[in-house]
């Protein structure tokens, strides 16, 4: 008695088709300059964060600048590793440096920041070093870098997981006792980041569920590139992520991802409230993925030139130069002198990715425990021996 | 430190508390831990005693619970999570295999995750269908956790201590229809009885065949070889005690000296840890055995209604015919 | 290096503490009668439903009255029957009984229901047997029905999992065309059950998502009854559950659970909608569990005598009966037939389950596998084989 | 119809289509199985074919897409899902535990699940973590479950229809490494080579020692058989091809032949398939054992990065290594 019915196979589509214009951010969205780079007046939208912006120097405007280049060059960098066949893969994060240079720079030193795989820019403004982001991409290693030393954690490669990491870290600064003290340099919060497609999942939900309920101080910065590999944001929600927020009880923001001022803004404000014990704050930045979604991906199987082209022109370096020199911030030097230090970073991390050195294969048998592990213990004793035997044939 | 006697759930609850107090960096975490104690009252009274921060009732949610509990421990707290039924743990699989498994290896030793996962586990309490599961296979085919099963009070408040100092994850599972089984447990650190958390223990002495056991099987086991001993047949019982890694060094002096064991447990015997037991032992007792290594366990089946579990269940008959088998080789 | 923190232990708590008032619904839960069963004026909340609730006849109350005594009575035989240790367990609906009849009798034979455990009223209204439903909890098998038959699935106990497979049947309504037609003996949609604990789940909050992106004819019932076992509704969420639906794009309604003629009227309306087309909503059921979680519970170790006793005020029964008497609709020999019927019952459910056969004890390895498979073929085999050698020896 | 020379992946893809084709319950689900035709492009030009609605990119959630479709089997139609790599289908480990392997019995027949589950699998691609993983044990362990993994393109071909065609639900594994392999391919349904889902088959005779293998390892083996030969070895080779249920027929007969068998496979092998096969060897052969039955696995790590996975990866000289091993008992 299976449950085969009667009824006719439909034949016309009942999947729904995009409606959204995926360009268009919307009124909601917080926005401070134009695509030229021109700042714009008020709106309700931006002014409770104007005056974050309003604080920024010139020189905060121009080290912005700075990280955004460079960021942009450390991933070009990746990809031509990739290309030239000394990476495995590169998850390229061109069209969304502002998005991940104005949320890592809002961040403090005590603040800790969970990624996914493409926060390279995140990444850059910890203080990780950039060929440390190569080990994983290599295959030497499955992150080259201690997560307590910079409070940046690996990046997470199941979508999701992360997530619910970063809810638990920030329940524990709860109960170490650095929210809501008012002590500036001691509070502390935590960021979570996913893209539009990592919303669909369990475990970034359940985040939402638990951070809403301990009112944990937590940033959930969903960078909205519009696509997950191949699917378009119509097949992952029905409304932008930002609206999720309320339906758990806290905040939702959309945030200009191209606009590196409205960035760092919006994500201060809440790293702000989380620090002084308000609870959590879900920032969608709406931004775009001008590249593949990894070097191994096709993406003209799935989306049009044209539409790449569009936001291409939104480009956010474009915008920052055009808002730096529109307001006499900046200078050819200083654009120059920027450009040099990115040849330069770019041959540093060419040459270390290079000179990475092949790890020695027994250490696959390293730290998989921390206490002695019998199982593991007799296969690298095996595998050692069973390796000098290979090497005493060879010298034979 | 006297002796006293308690039941198994109370040797874990005494255990519990003793780990708190000695550790302010212990939290317990899951549905129902507070207030009520836990469905079981494993945690009776913790929450009143220790407070809301370290004993915590936590969303319904499994993957949110363990994936919450790796952010804690990263942040240097010990979370003991408790799953309500064995059956829910599934919810929480991705979190422990992709992550809680593997985040040492991943950081190259950075991280630490001393997480325990308590896992009530096991039928024979009547219940409704995904409250009676074995599903330690699993987890011990998963590099990177270590899997054990206590099976009597002393051993719960003893292991229970162990697995939360562990620097590893630790899935410990609790044999939930033997929780209010009294017995005597010396409450002296410096017990003699006190095993290493992966050691095995020889329960009862035997000549002439092996049963090796854990959890709730370990008294069936013991009342099969006092119903084998009425009979002439010299049975000894071994309980395993820890499923990952396996006490081989036991487990293989043991089979050397009888030359026949069969591996009881309730979880289905495909891909049991019988498999893996018996697999070993063929490969390490090669030519001390004189039988083939017998599995008695639950059938290759979900777990049935609960009308059906005395049969689903190994009993002392369906031992007893494998020891008959065994002895016939 | 483990991240063990030089921070001191914060000894205050930080877990958020009760702020709602558990028996107030709020002014967007929508009412039709009061605690005495005095019919309301129109207010915003219910005037969108008001037609459907003018359109009943009296013997559309009367009958309604009937299910709700019918459906207490059943389920006080089952609570007896588990104490008598007929029963293994049993899952108490009393409080809940107008949230689960307004739904049941607002679907229409085509549409399908997914229950959780607690849903006896549901499945009474789906025309299962009473007596069906003992199975589970005596332990002679996982559900005492056919689904397909009435189109009402088994009970599922995994909390969250019957809320996916809700959403793909309904997305299979969507490709058999039966969704949108404007026949309205054949537009079909399907009702999907959770308590309020179940809204944490990754289960839960992907059928959201995946029944907002496909606009599925799916209605998201929660009964929240205030409790998750021992667990109150400030430690499954911050904000009532029907906000959560906005989030993920469709709309969320709060009904007032002990008023069947509310429940009743979102839900028709909300089934109306999803078989014409319109998509998902999600309705939350404001309630309470009168007794215990199951009857392994002990509910005095978590909640007050108190507070039990307001809610056994706002009592689903005595409302409607107050709502027909006041109205004219039904008099005391009414009333009295229906007790009468309510005693029949019971004694025919209590016979049911005294006279329910022991199963033969090789029936277990049965519909394992559709087709035939050699491991559960041998062992049933050898169990076979096995009870008969011991039949043989006790026939010695 | 003619034999076709294909890849495996093609063997796949055509395979799908020739399902849809003959039924149009069949449907596809998965992330981006739809434009892309997925990342491995096994449902490249299915969904211009067939539509979206039988060709479903489903939001990311791999519980959602198994729950969803356990849903639309309710409904009576045939989802194939795709997960994505072999790391990701934990999310939807409880759909699949609690539900897809349990449904048939817990409604007692009344309900059937005909899902099948598509698994990339393996490593050997130089990938990331969470992206080379053998997971398969776990199923297998599961009753209500039907496990096969294919090795070449035609078994590809057939076997994803068999698999779809079954009334139970299928995990089908699908060796990726291997993807790009071709070989010839009779897409005549009467062809007498093609065996049932659940057959095991000898794809290389021999006498000395038994090889057992399945998916990416098949060809190893044959490897492995090849450079014995040469120094005058004879192994035999066996695909699998079905891990729950096991073709024990032929298993035990060939074994019974040689006296000697060596499981091989990526997988940990602490509980892997291997343990099962050998648990089950030594109890139905063990009077025809010249050596103990020996395993040759991933070791009992988590997947290590790619750079490692050469070594980690059962190769030639470990499975030779073994035989000698096997020979010199
Ligand atoms: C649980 C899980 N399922 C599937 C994948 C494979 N996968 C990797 S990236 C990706 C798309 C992610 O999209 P999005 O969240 O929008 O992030 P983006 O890549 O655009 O930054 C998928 C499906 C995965 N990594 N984890
Ligand atoms: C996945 C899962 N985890 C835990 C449980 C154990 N459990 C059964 S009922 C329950 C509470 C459910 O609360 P709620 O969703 O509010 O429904 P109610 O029982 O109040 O009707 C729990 C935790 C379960 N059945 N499934
Ligand atoms: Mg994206
Ligand atoms: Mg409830």
């Amino acid at each position: 008695m299976t449950e085969i019915r009667d009824v006719a196979v439909h034949h016309e589509t009942v999947v729904p088709q995009a409606q959204q214009d995926i360009t268009d951010g919307g009124p909601d969205m917080v926005q401070f300059v134009d695509g030229e780079g021109t700042r714009l007046e008020r709106t309700a939208a931006n002014t409770p964060y104007a005056e974050i912006v309003e604080a920024l120097t010139p020189e905060d405007g121009r080290s912005m600048y700075r990280d955004l280049v460079l960021v942009r060059r450390l991933d070009a960098e990746g990809h031509a590793l990739q290309r030239q066949g000394e990476l495995g893969l590169w998850p390229s994060l061109l069209g969304q440096e502002a998005a991940q240079v104005g949320a890592g720079r809002a961040m403090r030193a005590q603040d800790f920041a969970f990624p996914g795989y493409r926060e390279h820019g995140v990444a850059w403004c910890r203080g990780i070093e950039p060929e440390q982001l190569l080990a994983l991409f290599r295959g030497v290693d499955n992150g080259g870098w201690s997560p307590s030393e910079l409070n940046y954690h690996l990046y997470t490669i199941v979508i999701g997981n992360q997530m619910l990491h970063a809810t638990g870290y920030a329940m524990g600064m709860q109960r170490d006792g650095v929210v809501g003290t008012g002590d500036e340099d001691r509070d502390a919060a935590v960021m979570a980041f996913t893209g539009d497609g990592g919303t669909a999942q369990g475990d970034f939900n359940e985040s939402l569920v638990f951070a809403g309920v301990a009112n944990a101080p937590l940033v959930i910065f969903v960078q909205n590139n519009q696509w997950a590999i191949s699917e378009p944001n119509y097949k992952q929600f029905r409304v932008p992520p930002y609206q999720r927020a309320q339906g758990f009880g806290f905040p939702g923001i959309r945030v200009d991802g191209n606009d590196v001022l409205a960035v760092y803004a919006v994500t201060k404000a809440a790293l702000d409230n989380a620090r002084a014990g308000q609870g959590p704050t879900l920032i969608e930045a709406f931004t775009y993925r001008l590249g593949a979604h990894t070097t191994s991906d096709d993406p003209t199987k799935y989306r049009s030139a044209a539409e790449v082209d569009i936001w291409r022109e939104k480009d956010p370096i474009k915008r920052m130069r055009g808002f730096l020199s529109q307001k006499g911030y900046a200078d050819d030097a200083f654009y120059e002198s920027v450009d040099r230090e990115a040849d330069e970073l770019a041959v540093r991390v060419r040459t270390a990715c290079q000179n990475m050195p092949e790890p020695s294969q027994e250490r696959m048998f390293d730290e998989i425990y921390v206490d002695p592990h019998p199982v593991v213990e007799r296969e690298k004793a095996q595998f050692m021996e069973y390796q000098a035997g290979f090497e005493t044939q060879e010298a034979r | 430190m006297a002796a006293q006697k308690m039941t198994l759930a109370k040797g874990i609850n005494a255990g519990l508390r003793a780990a708190m107090e000695a550790d302010p960096k212990v939290l317990l975490m899951g549905e129902d831990v507070g207030k009520l104690g836990g469905v079981f009252r494993i945690t009776e009274g913790l929450q009143k005693d220790f407070g809301e921060d370290r004993v915590v009732d936590t969303p319904l949610a499994e993957s949110g619970i363990v994936g919450t509990a790796i952010g804690l421990a990263m942040r240097g707290y010990r979370p003991v999570v408790e799953i309500q039924f064995d059956g829910f743990i599934y919810p929480a699989f991705d979190q422990i295999v992709s992550q809680l498994a593997k985040m040492h290896a991943r950081s190259r030793g950075a991280l630490r995750l001393p997480i325990v996962i308590r896992v009530p586990f096991g039928g024979g309490i009547g219940a409704v269908e995904h409250h009676s599961e074995s599903n330690e296979a699993y987890f011990a085919h998963t590099a990177g956790l270590r899997v054990v099963a206590c099976s009597d009070p002393a051993d719960a408040y003893w292991m229970i201590q162990q697995a939360i100092s562990s620097d590893d994850p630790v899935m410990f599972y609790e044999p939930k229809r033997r929780y209010h089984e009294r017995a005597e447990v010396d409450l002296d650190p410096q017990a003699g009885s006190i095993l290493g958390l992966h050691d095995a223990r020889v329960v009862h002495e035997g000549t002439q065949v092996t049963l090796l056991a854990y959890g709730p099987t370990v008294k069936t086991c013991l009342q099969a070889a006092d119903a084998a001993a009425q009979e002439g047949i010299s049975l000894q019982v071994v309980d395993l005690r820890s499923l990952s890694p396996l006490d081989t060094e036991t487990i293989d002096r043991v089979v050397q000296g009888t030359g026949r064991a069969i591996v009881v447990h309730e979880a289905s015997t495909f891909l049991g840890m019988g498999s893996e037991i018996a697999a070993h032992i063929q490969q390490e007792c090669f030519h001390h055995l004189e039988a083939p290594v017998l599995r008695v366990g639950g059938y290759n089946i979900p777990y049935p209604p609960s009308r059906f579990e005395e049969e689903f269940l190994p009993g002392l008959d369906r031992i007893l015919d494998a020891v008959d088998r065994s002895l016939a080789y």
